[in-house]
Order: C-alpha cells, then structure tokens, then sequence
C-alpha cells in the first residue's frame, strides 16, 4: 500500500480529522484552565492550594492506562461523579476530549507556575501602585510578561494530547469511526500488524507537531 | 487630605522610626546618607510593605493601624511612586505605559509633551535612553491622578538642564495637584529649593542636625582625604 | 541465559503457572514478557531477543512471522459475560431489549471479535443488536467495561474469563460451531538463539502436566 | 488481597526496586543532557539546532507506541544503529533506562529553553564584561538564575519517565522480574484485570511522585 | 594602553558619530541631555553591540574594524563597566558578586571598606539600598582590574558626602589604576573637577558649545519657564 493512498483513506481521513476537532477543544481548555490555574496557585500559599497542585500533576506521573481507568471508575455510568452527569463521557468525544485536556494540563501548569514565581514580581509592585487589582495585574501585566513560557508550556500541553492513547483509550472505547484519534489509529496499526500504515500516521503526527511547533515560535516572539 | 505617619520597622542593620506629617500643596524633601532608610519609608508609606508597629493615616482614613493588624492593600491607597529604579512595562510601548494607570480625564498627550518624551511614545522602554525612561516613569505615576506622590530619587539620571526643568515643573505641580509630596534627593540645593520642609533621615531615624553638617560639603565639592588603594 | 518467550498478556496466568511446572520439572525456566498481541509480533519480529512466541495463529502466522516450529496448544474459546451488578446470565439475554450495551473486541482485526461478529451473524442476531453493539479494540478492554457496568455483557475468551471470573456476574461458553476455531499456538523463531532450550519447553508442553495447566486455563 | 501483603510480594518489590534505580539514572541524565541541550539550543540559531531541538519534541508528540516501534527498529540487533553498539540495549536495563530518559527529556528542555530566553540577558552582559565565557556565563549565572524552572522541568521529566509505559515496553521488554517497571506493573494488572493491584501500585508512584515533588519545591526554594 | 575610537552607529532617532581618543591616566568625562547616546557610546566600546561602520583600537589592537566585519567579543576587551542601571547578579551575595570577576591579586576586602559596603558582604542585592547597590558594582567593575574603565553615570543614586568621597577616589584611582577613564556625568561640575577632557554628546555628535550653553544653568538652578499642564 503507498503512501497517498494510506492518506486518503476514510480510516485516515476520519482520525485526522476527529483528532483536529479534539486537539482545537483540549488546546483551547488548556490554556483557558491552564492559566486560571496558573492564577489560583500562585496567589497565596493554602492546603487546599497543594492539595489541587498534586492533582493536576498526576495524570503525568501516572501510567496513562491507570488514570484511565480511575477516570472510567469516577466518570462511568455507575460511577460516583459519572452517575451526577447529564451527558455521557465514556464512549463519547467528550470522553476523548476530556482525556486529552488532562494528560496535558501539568505540562502548562507547572512551568506557567516556576514563570510566575520568577522576576514579574517586581512589575506587579508597579501595577499595584497604580491601582490595579490582582486580578488585572495577572492578566494585563504577569502573563504578557510570561508569554514565552506560556507557548512553550502549551506546546508541551499540546503535544502531550496529540500522543496521548492509554487515557484516550480507556474513556473514548477507541472506537472506530467515533472515538479513534491518530495516536489511537497508530496503536491499533501496531497492534494488529500493520506497520507501514503505523509509520504513515506517525509522520502525519509529525507534520501536525511541526505546525504547532512554528506557530508557538511564532506566537512566541511576537 | 493630609499624610500622618508614625512607624517603626526593624531593618537589617537599625531600626527605622519616624513620625511626620505631609499636606496638600506640600512637599517634604527626603534626604540623608546611602542606606539611610529612605527607600524602605516610601515603601512603607506605599503599602509595599508593612511596619512592625505604628499607624498611617491619609485623609482621616486608616491605612496603617498595626495594633489592628490593619493595612489597606496598595491598588486602594491611590499613590503615584515614581521608583529609584524605574520599572516600566516591558510589553507595553511608553504610551501604553503611561496609559496604564491612567484615570480617563487626563491628557496623556499633553503630558508626553511637557516631559519631552511624545516623541518617543511608540518605543518599548529597553529601547530608550535611561534619562527618557526616568521621565517616563514620571509621567506614568502623574497620569493616575494620585491623591499622594512619592518620588524616590526621580531625577536621578538626567542632566542638568532636563533636571532642572522638571524642577521647576514639580514646583508647579506642588500648587496645582494640591496634594502631599513627598520628595527622596540627594540633591540638597534641590530640596532647599523645593522641600517646604526637609526630613533628614540616618540610620532609620531622623537627624536634624545632619542636614548642616553637610553645608560645607556642599558648598565646595571637596575631595576627602582618600588614600590609594590599589 | 533463559530463553525469551512473548505471550499476549491474556495467557499471562497460564504462562506463568506453566513456567513454574517447567521449574518444577526440570530445574530450567524461560524470560516472560507479556504485551498486547500487536507488542508480541514487533518485539517479535524487531527485536532479535525473543525465542518463542504464544498466541492466535492467525495473528502470528498471518503476519509473516517466521517460525521453524510451530505447535499447538489448544483452542480458544468465546464466552459472553456479564456485569456484576446485571441480571442477565444467558445468552438469550442478548435479545432482551433491557440489556444496552454490549461489548466485543474490534472485530475485523482482533480474534476474539471476529469469533463473536461470527456467531452473531450465525445466530442470526446481528442485524437486531448492531445498535447495541459497542465495539472496542481489545478483549482486556471489554473486560474493564464489564467491571465499571459501563457495558452489560461483552465477548471475551475462556482464559480471560477464567482469570477474572470472581469480577463477573457469570459468563456462558459459546458454542464453539458458532465460529471458525481459534488454534492457540507457541512458536519457534527462526531468528532464536537458544533453540535448543526452547526446544525443551515445547516438548515440556507436551507432557500431561502442561497439557493439564493449559486445560485448567480455558484452552 | 491486602494492601500491605501485596506491598511486600516479591512481585512488587522487584519493580520498585527497579523504577528506583531507573529514576536516579534517567534523572541524572536529564539534569546533565538536559542542561547541556539547553545551552546548544539556546547559543546561536543554526538548522541543525533546529533539528535537535525538532527530534527532541518527537518522543512527546508521538504514541509511545510509535516511538517504542521506531526505537525499536533503530537500536535492535539488526537495526541501524544498534548494529554498531556492542553493548545490548533491547530487553536490559539500559533499555528501561533510556526509555525512561528519552520521554522524559522534551519536559525539561523545553522549559529551560523558555527560561534562558528570558530576562536573565542582562546578567550575560555583565558577566560578558567580567570576562566570563559563553560557557562560564551558562554555568554560573543563567543556571543559577533560572534554577526554579529547571527544578519545574525536571519534575516534569521524572514524573513523565515514571509514567511511561510504551517506549519502556518495546525497549525494555516488559520481561517479569528484570524488566517490568512499576508503571509496566500497573499496565500488566490492568491489562489483567487485577485492578486492586493496580490501585495499590499506582498509590505506590503516587507516593514516589509526592517524594520528588516535596523535594524539588525544596530544592527550588535555596 | 590608548584607546582610539572613530564609529557610527544608526540610533532610531539620529545617527552616533564620535571620534576621539583616551589615554592611560587620563579621565575622558562625557556630558550632555537625557537621550544624547552616551550610554549606547559605552555600548559600543564595551562591545555589546556592534557599530555600523567604524573602527576602535585599544593599545594598537583592533577591537573593531568594521570594514573587516571584525569586532573583538566582549569578553576579551578586559574592561570594566559600571552602568547606569546595575546589574548584580541576584543568586550571589554582595562579595561573591565582587569577587566573580575578580583578578586573584585584589584585596577584595579592603575594595568594600574602602567603598563603605564591608558590613554588607554576606547580603544579596535585592535587600539592600539603591546607593549601596551602585558602590557595590563599582566594586565588582574594579576588581576585575580592566585595562579600560567604562562608567556611566556611576554615582547617581549616591548622596553628597559618598559621592564627593567616591569623586576623590576616582581622582586618585586615575594616577594609580593608570589606565583611561570614561566617565559619564550629569554633574557638569564633578565633569570639570574630573575630566582631563570634558566631551559633549548631543543628538549623537560630539557639540563643542554645548558645554558652555549650559553653565548658566548649572551656577544658579532655576525654574525655567513650564507652564502648569494640569
Ligand atoms: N536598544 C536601543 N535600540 C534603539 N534605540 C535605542 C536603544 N537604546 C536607546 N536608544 C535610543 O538612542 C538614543 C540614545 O540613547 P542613550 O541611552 O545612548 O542615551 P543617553 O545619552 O545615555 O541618555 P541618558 O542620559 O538619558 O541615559 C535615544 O534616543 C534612545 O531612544
Ligand atoms: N529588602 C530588604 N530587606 C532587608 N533590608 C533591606 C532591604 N532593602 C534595604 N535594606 C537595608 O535597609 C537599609 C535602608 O535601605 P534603603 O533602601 O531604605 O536606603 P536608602 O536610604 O534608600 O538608600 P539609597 O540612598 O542608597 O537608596 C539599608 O541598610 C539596606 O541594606
Ligand atoms: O501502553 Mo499504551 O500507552 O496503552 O500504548
Ligand atoms: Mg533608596
Ligand atoms: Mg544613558
């Protein structure tokens, strides 16, 4: 089989496209919630503070498998958040959504935080004096400060949903035709044998990295 | 609308204590050694950080009643600081800086103008010259319409003819804001000319003798005796 | 040196009680490593280090892997289990319109999922229950369904079933005319470079006492 | 089973042992690459940098199944470049360890890319005046300066490297009782359908993970 | 050890173009307004940055020869330089600051009591004052002992007595250092008093009459005309 035709396939097509539409939402999630967290625990110093810290860095020490099925646990039909939601996650692209919002939420947490945490103190002193909120400090003054570190913490965010496939797995089925992202198409690709059609992915996975790449390079520096 | 302190802070190396007040159309001139503790008052006054024991009042207004364990957070307290070391924005170009602050009825042009930095207005702050930056700082503090101002060595790093000139402006501005200032120098023909009164401060306290100790100092700029030392 | 042998994860009950009988027996044992089937054939195949490798001919021999022995060591049979907390038990429980999600490994390429599509085309099922259907990709996979209520029943393999039957609401075997047979098979690598012990496990396999672990498995 | 007996197993022990081992190896190793790629990746822009820093983002954008493949097919015994190597990486400790490295090393380079990006140039100007090399400049002004991003990135890398289960699988083998780290442990009883022994490991790299955490914040703080 | 510098530099709002030279034991004071280019003519010679055209020779070494796209890195120039906004290195304390770039043979101990900063050996930069900063990178720029001092407007935030003492060390830092001195100033006095060669800079040229325009302003500081903008 070549190259083209792998491509234009609609078992190609149709994971090319639902991971777009995945990675546009998460990606989006990422840097809306990634920065409010960002906020939240940089402001003071609580237990409960800690507490959220160590939860949004588990998915990564986690082996994705296991945070998977936790999340089946909670989120299922019959399980203890899962039973209080209207709408379905498992089996659903919320479901695929929400896995990969998750696997990359500490990669733009934490280094938004160290950025945070670093020299902007002095310009929140300035601000400060002229008036400004916390709140308008962080936003008009902190983050545009920390802007590199933002692009290159949502790359890591970013990258980290485009490969994601033990979460994915566990709480979008990997169904095919629904819930089967690129990385997941990989991995089926592999698991059954086929590994050419594994390789082509894979550089298609590539090229999309290399375009998140170059626009964070240039997003950054602007 | 007038300014009563009376603090005390342990710093590193002596205690600062002082108890002044400040009126509207007033400005008291700061002056005294290096490490004297000026700095580390206007950052008291500014809310930048707290005194060990004491109180501040603005306008009948608590700001600082530390037997209450009260300080009112800096954004409410309305200052304009121009800093010693001048911290402009560095995302934003030097009119977005001034803007920053700005209450909506100020004329941000106009004040560009008066401080010879209008035409600089599109520059990033690290692409202007120190002197420009210092008068941007300036403008940026007056912009916010303060209810106090607070300059710790303003004029710093300008030449004389620019320095005074804004001499004279503060002097104007003295009567026009009608608000307390309060002036850090080292200039001391500058707080003579300026300072409705002068508050010299050495080691935290202050020394009202020292202000005359320095007159022959100043009169002739002297070398020391200084032995080489290399 | 051991040799290596690569098991689909299903088996890994079985491999390892069956390793320990070699211990046993003969005072030699082999390396175990377990993956997906997928993993199994490119370790297989990549690697260089793997002597033996266990799963569905199919899989292994479809793929092209290259084997100087092959040997089998049973079939493998499909089962339907139900959740725990569900009231179905039997087949017939498939008609049920109660009954809303049933799972089944992916079934053009996993076997298992190929056996249960089979029957239920045999059955005559398929049309009526395809809405129901949710099809995953591996019968691991289908089991964690199982145990979270997720799904109601789903396809899965005796040995598996076997392993975990204290976490289902029960299981019945399908019969086995429903679906082409699933040999289950171990094999040696043409690359192996320990042919001589492998050599001995796979008579090893022969004798009564493998062949009685590998029953007790579901095979 | 119990929480405590299984804890002891033999069967637990060996992996944590063998995780144990891996992290402080795989650490150093990021610490010490890690830095190293920062300082050629931030001195000069050049198309070979650029590539570097591309083939360093890979292993995180990419399924690690894929990654795990193309290593794999790279390093084996016939692959091109393990050919050439006349030590055995596949199915050995080495294997896990790099594995574990390679994961792992886009989370600190990355963030420490940002950082030396930053604000800590003016500190070269002064240090460049002093007479100070590019290299010295690297090493005793901009590190010291961005210690608390490096610490960030490097918990990121750890904890990624004690989550990763595809790359270790291909390299490493998954073999019981040399190669099976604790993540691998976990994916094994999932895979199993063991889940209390699941839960009881995973806590186990919670607890682990909780470790390197504190002692970052720690190590950050100086 | 002379150093010859003949350079043009595009600015964003004029052209730098200066030539002259400075000798060993001689102190070259640059004076004139907030923007002139004098702090990015200490650029230039430090070689943070590169000029347009020109060349710059230290002690028959060409440090730049434009012509050549040659231009010798920074840290080969053995200079010191203490700018206008010191930069100390915030992880190290105030005498391994000093210390970082210094030559084994210095008494590092007797610089900071010399420069009155001993007592404050052990703290970081960011806890303590403005002035102390300032002495402290003079410390740290001459314990590196350069072949060319470079400083610009060194006592800014320094009142009378420090800085008058720091002036008369400088004068005698001249004969002994015996190297050449650049010196940027707003104090047209402490130019005169100081500088073998007094050089105006403005709008990037060097401006022989600049000097004299300003002296009546400097013998009796007064208000010049600002109207109130407010
Ligand atoms: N990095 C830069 N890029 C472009 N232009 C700059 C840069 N820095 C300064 N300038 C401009 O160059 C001119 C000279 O600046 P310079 O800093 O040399 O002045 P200066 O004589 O040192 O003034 P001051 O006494 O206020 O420090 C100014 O008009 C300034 O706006
Ligand atoms: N953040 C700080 N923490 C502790 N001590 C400090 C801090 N900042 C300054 N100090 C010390 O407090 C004393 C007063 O410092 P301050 O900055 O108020 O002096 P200053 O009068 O403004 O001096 P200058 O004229 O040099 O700016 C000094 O001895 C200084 O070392
Ligand atoms: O082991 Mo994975 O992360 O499910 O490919
Ligand atoms: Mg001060
Ligand atoms: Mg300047």
């Amino acid at each position: 089989m070549d190259f083209v035709e792998i491509l234009i396939q609609p078992e190609t097509l149709g994971p090319l496209w639902l991971t777009t539409k995945v990675l546009v939402i998460a990606g989006c999630f990422h840097l809306l919630i990634g920065i409010l967290l960002g906020y939240y625990l940089t402001n003071g110093q609580s237990m409960m503070r800690l507490i959220v810290d160590f939860f949004v860095t588990l998915p990564l020490v986690f082996p994705p498998i296991a945070t998977g099925f936790i999340l089946l646990m909670l989120l299922g039909r019959a399980g203890l958040i899962g039973r209080h939601i209207p709408f379905e996650i498992v089996f659903s692209f919320s479901g695929v959504v929400l896995a990969s919002f998750i696997s990359g939420l500490p990669l733009i947490v934490k280094p938004l935080i160290a950025a945070l945490r670093g020299d902007v103190g002095k310009l929140a002193e300035t601000a400060k004096i002229l008036g400004k909120s916390d709140w308008q400090i962080f936003w008009l003054v902190l983050l545009p400060n920390v802007k590199k570190n933002i692009a290159a913490g949502w790359f890591l965010a970013l990258g980290r949903s485009l490969g994601e496939v033990g979460i994915t797995l566990m709480l979008g089925g990997n169904i095919i035709g629904r819930t089967n992202t690129l990385s997941l198409e990989i991995y089926n690709s592999v698991f059954t044998g086929e590994f050419e059609r594994a390789i082509i992915l894979s550089s298609l996975i590539g090229v999309f990295s290399l375009g998140i790449f170059t626009a964070l390079k240039r997003l950054s520096a602007i | 609308m007038s300014l009563y302190i009376d603090i005390t802070k342990r710093l590193k190396h002596f205690t600062l204590s002082t108890s002044f007040s400040c009126h509207p159309g007033q400005l008291t001139a700061i002056v005294g050694p290096s490490g004297a503790g000026k700095t580390s008052l206007i950052r008291l006054i500014a809310g930048l950080e707290a005194p060990d024991t004491g109180t501040l009042f603005f306008n009948n207004t608590p700001w600082v009643e530390m037997h209450k364990g009260y300080s009112m957070p800096t954004n409410k307290r309305k200052i304009g600081l121009v800093f010693q070391e001048y911290t402009l924005f560095p995302h934003m170009d030097i009119r977005q800086n001034i803007n920053f602050g700005a209450s909506n009825t100020i004329h941000i042009d106009e004040l560009m103008h008066t401080f010879g930095i209008y035409h600089l207005r599109r520059e990033r702050p690290h692409s202007i010259s120190g002197g420009e930056r210092q008068r941007a700082a300036f403008c940026q503090a007056l912009a916010s319409q303060p209810d106090l101002l607070l300059l710790d060595e303003p004029f710093s790093a300008l030449d004389v003819k620019t320095r005074s000139f804004l001499c004279g402006l503060l002097a104007d501005l003295k009567t026009s804001l009608n608000i307390p200032i309060i002036h850090v120098t080292h200039d001391l023909r500058e707080a003579n000319l300026l300072g409705d009164a002068i508050m010299a401060l050495e080691n935290g306290q202050i020394a009202p003798d020292w202000l005359s100790r320095q007159y022959h100092l100043h009169n002739n700029l002297l070398y020391p005796n200084t032995s080489a030392y290399l | 040196e051991n040799a290596v042998i690569a098991s689909g994860a299903g088996y890994k009950k079985m491999v390892n009680a069956l390793n320990a009988a070699y211990k046993h027996e003969t005072g030699r044992s082999l390396d175990i490593l377990f993956g997906n089937m997928g993993r199994v054939l490119m370790l297989a195949k990549q690697s260089g280090k793997v002597d033996l490798v266990l799963g569905d001919e199919s899989f292994l021999v479809g793929n092209n892997l290259s084997l100087s022995v092959r040997q089998e060591l049973g079939k493998g049979k499909l089962v339907l289990a139900f959740a725990e907390s569900s009231a179905f038990s039997t087949e017939s429980d498939l008609d049920t319109i109660k009954a809303q999600r049933i799972a089944l490994p992916d079934f053009k390429k996993a076997v298992y999922g190929k056996a249960a599509r089979e029957y239920l085309i045999n059955s005559g099922r398929l049309p009526r229950i395809q809405p129901k259907l949710v099809e995953v990709a591996t019968v691991p996979q289908v089991f964690s369904y199982l145990t979270t209520n997720e799904v109601d029943m789903g396809f899965l393999n005796l040995t598996h079933a076997l392993n975990v039957a204290d976490k289902l609401g029960g299981f019945v075997v399908i019969d086995e005319s429903q679906y082409s047979p699933i040999h289950i098979m171990t094999g040696l690598l043409r690359t192996s470079r320990h042919k001589e012990e492998a050599m001995v496990f796979l008579k090893f396999l022969k004798t009564p006492l493998a062949q009685s672990i590998i029953h007790e498995n579901g095979l």
